[in-house]
């Protein structure tokens, strides 16, 4: 069997390092499943190089992965600033590639590139869904703290145009850096604006404290966060009770619900990697093994593999089937509700919150 | 009694051989100076005996005792202080707490009350000033400092590198006044000093350094009377 | 004439040694550049190790250091020439040359830092703000269809020395670590300010034009002897001239009676006053110059890598650069070179090691530190003209 | 606004003003002792929480549940361990640095909080996530008002103050004092008043940071959380804090701390819609202050002169 | 135009409760060599300082060459043509000795922006003049020094930094140059050859005007023309050396009666 290359690209060092080490981790195992598969027709490998989440550093590991020759696609990007940053380098060498967790719309939206794919929904997806779903729970008044990356930032701008189209009222935004400690200044405007409904858009280290220092003022509104918040490391860093009717977004379909989903996670288990693949996990799981299915189908071509994802559709994979449409984006934009209970994350329905045996703050 | 002894002293800083094989000792009881002219090597020597330049070679006896390697602190608390060169004053503290350090080792609040009028009663110049900070006193109000800060120990041996530098004449007297006065307590004095005169008239003994090396040594007389002393210190 | 030259021996000090010196580093760096297995790479570390050591033991340093003051137009040329090799024959390597590059912009960013805190002692913790400001710079005049792009670099270096201007006055009224302060304060307050403003493009960051010279867009391939370069081969060549340029000028700047102001004030400002120096002036032109040309280098940088963010500029990229001088030796200007490339180089190197990089690289640096105290190389005492009969 | 919201602003501030205050006070002993920069201060504070917690996940496994007894060891081991750490910092990297520039100081301890940040999140357990530190001080609160007025803030406020205070009697009133300021000034002249240096140098360094880890678990039982990176922000705004208020005394850190933790509030609570400017504001007001007081607001007495 | 090229009137200088210049009024003649002489702390320095501007005047003002130059920056005075040593010695120690002596001589440097990065030619004629001037006078106070131009300062015993720091004063050739200590920590015969050296190139130029502090009375004796006592800021005798020698309050207060 000829050996294949194919990179991997996400943040291994600093502050979300967990999301990425969760990535390349389900990158791994994907390929370590496969390379265990006697019917595939090549050996894998994967070369996985940290981008620290800054743009310049991933223009910098993009360019290496790219201009390797010996690798023919890969799997990007958790942070968007830097997706943004290095999809003119995966163009102009024409490296295939597909985003596993950046959801900002504009890094497939905002070009015209067919090496550019994603299998993870975008902001807009998924904020369209929160906004409906919790208009729909009665809520009617938000407050909004975000981070002031283009992840926070991002959310927050969807989520406010779909809340308040559909009727929704924001009684106040808040802007904080993500390395920030203490919100309480914030909270206590929060406190006093009284709203049903704290939205947080930002990532898990930042929504613990938020969560927290709520709690500390005493604020009973409902915690409504984005996909950022959906890990285990939540429930580590607020302890069960705390957490406990947190509410949150995630694309794709609950991989536990999926067969290939229950597979991965049981697998995952299985290889003992010492930190959890986290919410995006699974999407880096399903890019690595997408891209591989592709060189099985095209063989390990740049052009070709280019060309085959153009056409992908209802392609089975452990995220729920995925399907590009031209801007190479997935369509199959499935948002899956999820509650905080007992200490882990619920799908809503399958929640006794849905149930009614227990209840969101401020329900009857 | 030799209180100190140094047998056959090496030091050197980085590359340069500062002091070549220096065999001398202090007897208790006694002012001993050191003469030498600049870059002799005598701050050397003094240091050497701190235990703050750490000499290659030789050895220093402390009533018998080998104290070459000791750490400077232990060296101290064996009954030595220095009056160092160049007033070296703790520029950010006061006047009051430059002098309580001179009596560091030494606990008792009421001993360093009592020493410290007798230092202000020595340099009323300094009761005037207690609490100005040592840094902005004047060149020779800090040659006091300096000197009343190693009275405080009130040791048993006084290391003592030019203590008038910067002094007015008046005080220079003074001081000379004031170290027989330590020697008369009985303490032991190693005095080095440029001024050659004024030091051979209340030494008893000493010993002439140049270029590192011990060039000469005798009574204080026999060292004023010396034509080699004479024509290199008196001029 | 008179009778000077009595202990400078009137051999000349040969030039092999330097010569012999470029021809290593410049092998050296290419092996590093292009290494790709862990073995190439560690046995790489391990052999700069090694050479440190021997250099260091057998005198060999000092016959190298000898050599290059007796002869350092022509060595200094040498290493130009040495740089344009390896440039060269990497010509069709885009991700070496582009490693380089970077490391020619930070080296060229350690030399604005240098006038500033290795000639003048003012530290700037702002560096990479500056740096960065020459980038935004370039963002925004490389969009302006009429702005010739190579203005667009000099006006990278204005903005940033604007933007320095505004700091003149707490800068050059404090000192030490109240000055410090300052820098440090104005770097998150540059980095939060375009994260949380949208005209810059907010967090998510601007694309940045290439390069163009009159004719030429950086962002073509040039064809060499028939063979396809990478696009980044400009870039290479372009930031080693400049980098040979103003390197020239720094190297004037420390060799005239403005370096010999910055040291006198440096050292002391008392006696610099009272010997007519004027302190506000060396600062401030210090402090402006030493902008110039980070924002300069940031420029370069910006259109290099063609997308920049706030997340490129923080606090932590500013230590990085005040790093490469440390590292390197204050005020020496050849230490930072040398230091900007292990800054540069050695993390990305490390990529094989993963998450492990940045822990591997502290402790590197600081077994560095431990044996260097006083940086790579430090700084030699300043000779007007090397070489010269006076100077010895 | 109204009186409760008022009154819940100041509570804030205050909390987060003594927290940042007891980082300052680290950095001012460590310019008092050896005029050196030490960056790994906030990674310091870090690693004693880190610590601390461990302790308590010790102390629940053995199943001594006591929230006192619990605090009172969590606080003696993470102290003591990082004030053994910080000491070897001293000893092994500062002291060997010393006869360097200044500044190379700053770059092996800022090495070395990378090292640390980096090992803790590699090496401790789950490291790169959010840890839920235990709340072992009586959650009672009184509403007064609209306004919550927590008992563990006040304890924790108190407590915070009373240890600086003890400090600056400590660094004023005793002879260890004395040596620790004689020291810092010149090294040599200490030893020959017979000051044990080293002892002086590592004293200083373990009692500053020792008092990090104070301000780290301060810190936990606030928030309930801790981070691996909770040290980076702490560590900037306690300099800062530390420079801004003078490094003349230890008042200086409080003084600056407050400065500090006001002017974030201030900045949320006067820019509401626009509070992503808040830093923004707060340190363009550090550098007009620098302007206008170029040596902090408490300056050193000068002791220059010519 | 007077004779007098320096003058204080009525000079005062307080630094919180003390006083350290008290209604201090003196002048100097031009070409004279005036000794300020007073027991420690009586504001020799202090006076020194507000001369050259580096503390402010709490009262009174200070003329020189008929011009008033109370507190006036350091520089200013300096362009006036008065330098200074300091009393502990204040040297660039990392720097050569051939690049502190040209600290003393800025007024003559062309430091311009361009002068300096292009005009190297120029800049090169300006070194080696320069460099020549600052062997031969360092050739007058210490032979052997002038062969090791570029050799740091730090790396010279205390004596050869206080010759390098009275070079770095003359090179600009000053009308008025402030002497504060210059033998201290010298013996007998280096404190002598010191003061001929400078009395040399005094000698060379025309009409160099110098105020020297010395608690070395014989260096007073032998080259003062004039002097002036303070005692507590104030002024206690003036004269010439013999007079103020013979003065009691002079002898109560400074040299001490045997
Ligand atoms: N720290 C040092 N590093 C290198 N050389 C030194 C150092 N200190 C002193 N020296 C050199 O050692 C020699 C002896 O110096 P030392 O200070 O002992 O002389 P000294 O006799 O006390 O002179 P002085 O009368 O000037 O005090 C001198 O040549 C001096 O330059
Ligand atoms: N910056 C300052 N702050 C406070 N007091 C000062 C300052 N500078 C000088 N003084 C005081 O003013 C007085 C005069 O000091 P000055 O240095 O002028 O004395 P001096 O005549 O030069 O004495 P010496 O011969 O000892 O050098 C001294 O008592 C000194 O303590
Ligand atoms: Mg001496
Ligand atoms: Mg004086």
């Amino acid at each position: 069997k000829d050996t294949v290359h194919i990179g991997f690209i996400g943040p291994l060092t600093g502050g979300v390092s967990s999301i990425g080490l969760g990535g390349r981790n389900s990158a791994d195992l994907a390929v370590k499943l496969r390379n265990a598969d006697p019917n595939a027709k090549y050996t894998y490998e994967i070369e996985a190089l940290d981008d620290e989440c800054k743009p310049n550093v991933g223009v910098q590991v993009a360019t290496k992965l790219a201009a390797n020759r010996k690798v023919v696609g890969a799997i990007a990007h958790y942070c968007s600033a830097v997706a943004m940053g290095t999809v003119d380098v995966y163009h102009k060498f024409g490296l295939p590639m597909t985003v596993w967790g950046a959801v900002l719309p504009d890094i497939t939206y905002g070009n015209e590139y067919g090496e550019i794919t994603r299998v993870n929904g975008t902001m807009i997806n998924q904020n369209e869904t929160a906004a409906k779903f919790m208009l729909e729970q009665g809520y009617k008044t938000w407050a909004v703290i975000h981070d002031t990356t283009d992840y926070g930032k991002g959310h927050n701008t969807y989520f406010t145009k779909y809340l308040e189209e559909g009727g929704g009222k924001i009684l106040g935004a808040f802007g904080v850096t993500s390395d920030q400690q203490d919100f309480t200044a914030e909270l206590t405007q929060i406190k006093q604006l009284n709203p049903d409904v704290v939205y947080f858009a930002g990532l898990t280290p930042l929504g613990v404290r938020v969560r927290q220092q709520m709690d500390k003022l005493g604020i009973k509104a409902v915690f409504q966060g984005v996909s950022g918040i959906k890990s285990d490391a939540y429930f580590e860093g607020l302890g069960g009770e705390l957490a406990e009717g947190s509410v949150t977004f995630l694309e794709g379909a609950p991989a536990e619900k999926l067969p290939g989903g229950a597979f991965f996670l049981s697998e995952y288990e299985k290889a003992g990697y010492d930190s959890a693949p986290e919410a995006y996990g699974p999407f880096a799981f399903a890019a690595t093994s997408l891209l591989m299915d592709a060189i099985e189908e095209v063989g390990p071509d740049r052009k070709k593999i280019v060309a085959y994802m153009a056409t992908v559709k209802d392609h089975e994979s452990i995220t729920g089937p995925i399907t590009f449409d031209d801007h190479g984006q997935n369509t199959v934009a499935l948002i899956t509700p999820y509650v905080a209970q007992s200490g882990q994350w619920v799908v809503w329905e399958d929640s006794e919150y849905a149930s009614g045996a227990r209840k969101l703050p401020g329900k009857q | 009694m030799a209180r100190i002894e140094i047998r056959g002293l090496r030091s050197a800083y980085d590359k340069a051989d500062v002091l070549h094989d220096i065999s001398l000792t202090v007897e208790e009881g006694r002012i001993t100076c050191l003469l030498g002219s600049n870059g002799a090597g005598k701050s050397t020597l003094i240091r050497g005996i701190l235990g703050l330049t750490q000499p290659h070679s030789g050895q220093i006896l402390l009533d018998g005792e080998d104290i070459t390697r000791l750490p400077t602190h232990k060296i101290i608390s064996r009954g030595i202080a220095a009056i160092p060169e160049g007033r070296k004053m703790f520029p950010k503290l006061t006047v009051t707490e430059n002098l309580r350090l001179g009596a560091y080792q030494v606990g008792d609040e009421r001993t360093i009350r009592a020493r410290m009028d007798s230092v202000f009663e020595a340099f009323p110049r300094l009761a005037e000033r207690r609490d100005q900070l040592a840094g902005t006193m004047s060149g020779g109000e800090q040659a006091m400092v300096s000197i009343g800060r190693g009275l405080m120990g009130a040791p048993k041996i006084l290391l003592i590198d030019e203590p008038s530098l910067g002094l007015s004449p008046l005080y220079v007297k003074e001081n000379f006044r004031i170290i027989e006065g330590i020697r008369d307590q009985g303490i032991t004095v190693f005095l080095v000093e440029q001024n050659v005169r004024q030091t051979l008239a209340i030494a008893d003994y000493g010993y002439v350094l140049s270029g590192g090396k011990l060039v000469g040594e005798g009574t204080a007389e026999a060292l004023q009377n010396d034509s080699a002393v004479h024509a290199a210190y008196f001029g | 004439m008179t009778d000077i030259a009595i202990d400078t021996p009137s051999r000349p000090k040969g030039w092999l040694p330097g010569v012999l010196t470029i021809l290593f580093v410049a092998v050296y760096s290419w092996a590093l550049l292009i290494a790709e297995e862990d073995w190439e790479v560690m046995g790489l570390i391990a052999l700069a190790a090694a050479v440190v050591v021997l250099g260091l033991f057998t005198g060999l340093g000092n016959k190298v250091k000898a050599s290059w003051s007796a002869h350092e137009k022509p060595l200094n040329l040498g290493a130009l020439i040495g740089v344009l090799a390896v440039i060269f024959t990497l010509s069709d390597q885009h991700f070496p040359l582009l490693m380089l590059t970077t490391t020619l912009l930070y080296f060229l960013a350690s030399l604005g830092l240098n006038i500033q805190f290795g000639y003048t002692g003012m530290v700037n913790f702002a560096g990479a703000a500056f740096f960065g400001a020459g980038a935004y710079t370039a963002a925004v005049f490389g969009n302006v269809e009429w702005f010739p792009p190579l203005l667009t670099l000099v006006a990278g270096g204005l903005v940033a020395m604007a933007l320095g201007l505004l700091l003149v006055y707490p800068i050059v009224r404090t000192t030490g670590h109240y000055a410090a302060v300052v820098t440090i304060a104005f770097g998150v307050l540059f980095k939060t300010f375009l994260e949380v403003n949208e005209i810059l493009g907010g967090p998510q960051g601007l694309m940045v034009n290439s390069m163009r010279l009159p004719g030429w867009d950086f962002n073509n391939s040039p064809t060499l002897f028939g063979m396809e370069a990478s696009f980044y081969f400009n870039y290479a060549v372009f930031a080693a001239i400049l980098v040979a340029v103003i390197f020239t000028f720094v190297r004037r700047m420390e060799r005239s009676w403005l370096g010999l102001h910055m040291d006198a004030v440096r050292l002391d400002e008392t006696a610099a006053a009272c010997f007519g120096i004027s302190i506000h002036r060396t600062k401030i032109l210090a402090f402006l110059s030493g902008n110039l040309i980070l924002g300069i280098a940031g420029a370069l940088y910006g259109m290099m890598i063609s997308f920049i963010a706030p997340t490129s500029f923080t606090f932590s990229d500013s230590l990085l650069m005040v790093s490469i001088v440390l590292l390197g030796g204050m005020g020496s200007p050849w230490g930072g070179a040398i230091a900007a490339a292990i800054v540069v180089l050695l993390p990305e190197k490390l990529q094989i090691l993963q998450e492990y990089r940045f822990l591997l690289f502290a402790v590197l640096v600081m077994l560095v530190l431990l044996f260097r105290p006083d940086g790579l190389l430090p700084r030699q005492i300043r000779n007007y003209f090397p070489g010269a009969r006076n100077g010895q | 606004m109204d009186i409760g919201l008022l009154a819940q602003y100041l509570a804030n501030g205050i909390m987060l003003g003594t927290m940042y205050a007891l980082v300052a006070v680290g950095f001012t002993l460590f310019f008092g002792v050896l005029d050196v920069i030490k960056f790994s201060h906030g990674d310091v504070l870090m690693l004693g929480t880190f610590a601390g917690f461990t302790v308590w996940l010790g102390l629940e496994a053995a199943g001594i549940s006591n929230p006192w007894v619990q605090l009172v060891l969590i606080l003696i081991a993470s102290m003591a361990f990082t004030a053994a750490a910080g000491a070897a910092i001293a000893k092994y990297l500062v002291l060997p640095l010393k006869k360097a520039p200044p500044l190379n100081t700053l770059l092996i301890t800022l090495m070395l909080g990378t090292a640390i940040r980096e090992a803790v999140r590699l090496f401790y357990p789950n490291g790169s996530n959010p840890k839920a530190f235990p709340s072992l001080l009586p959650d009672a609160s009184v509403d007064l008002g609209g306004f919550l007025l927590r008992a563990d803030s006040v304890i924790l406020v108190v407590a915070g103050l009373g240890l600086i205070t003890g400090l600056n009697l400590m660094l004023n009133r005793t002879r260890l004092g004395l040596a620790i300021r004689a020291v810092a000034q010149d090294e040599e002249t200490a030893r020959t008043m017979g000051i044990n240096y080293m002892v002086v140098v590592l004293a200083t360094f373990g009692i500053g940071s020792g008092v990090a880890a104070f301000a780290g678990i301060m810190n936990g039982l606030y928030y309930n959380e801790i981070n691996f990176g909770m040290g980076l922000l702490l560590g900037l705004i306690g300099f800062s804090a530390a420079i801004v208020g003078g490094l003349g005394n230890l008042y200086g850190a409080i003084l600056g701390g407050f400065i500090f933790a006001g002017l974030q509030v201030v900045g949320s609570a006067l820019l509401p819609f626009a509070s992503a400017y808040k830093d923004v504001f707060a340190f363009a007001v550090v550098i007009a202050i620098m302007a206008w007081k170029p040596t902090g607001l408490i300056p050193e007495r000068t002791s220059d002169r010519v | 135009m007077t004779n007098s090229l320096l003058e204080f009137r009525n000079l005062t200088k307080r630094f919180g409760g003390v006083t350290a210049l008290d209604d201090f009024s003196m002048h100097l003649n031009r070409g004279e060599i005036l000794g300020l002489i007073g027991p420690n702390g009586s504001g020799k320095t202090t006076s020194f300082n507000l001369l050259t501007g580096i503390y402010p005047a709490s009262g009174g003002s200070i003329f020189f060459d008929g011009e008033d130059i109370t507190n006036k920056s350091p520089r200013k005075v300096y362009e006036a043509g008065v330098v200074r040593t300091f009393q502990r010695s204040r040297l660039c120690l990392p720097l050569s000795i051939y690049d502190n002596i040209m600290i003393g001589d800025t007024s003559r440097l062309k430091t311009g922006i361009c002068a300096n990065l292009l005009g190297r030619k120029a800049f090169r004629k300006q070194y080696e003049e320069t460099f020549e001037k600052a062997r031969s006078l360092v050739a007058t106070f210490s032979g052997n020094l002038a062969d090791r131009m570029m050799e740091p300062v730090g790396a010279l015993p205390m004596i050869e930094r206080r010759r390098i720091e009275i070079c770095r004063a003359l090179i600009s050739e000053p009308r008025l140059l402030l002497l504060d200590e210059p033998s201290a920590g010298m013996t007998h015969d280096e404190t002598d050859q010191l003061m001929t050296d400078i009395l040399d190139v005094r000698a060379r130029g025309e009409g160099l005007s110098i105020i020297i502090v010395e608690h070395e009375m014989g260096v007073i004796e032998r080259i003062t023309d004039r002097c002036v006592v303070l005692s507590y800021g104030r002024k206690i005798a003036e004269g010439s050396y013999a007079e103020v020698a013979a003065d009691a309050e002079v002898q109560n207060a400074y040299l001490g009666v045997d």
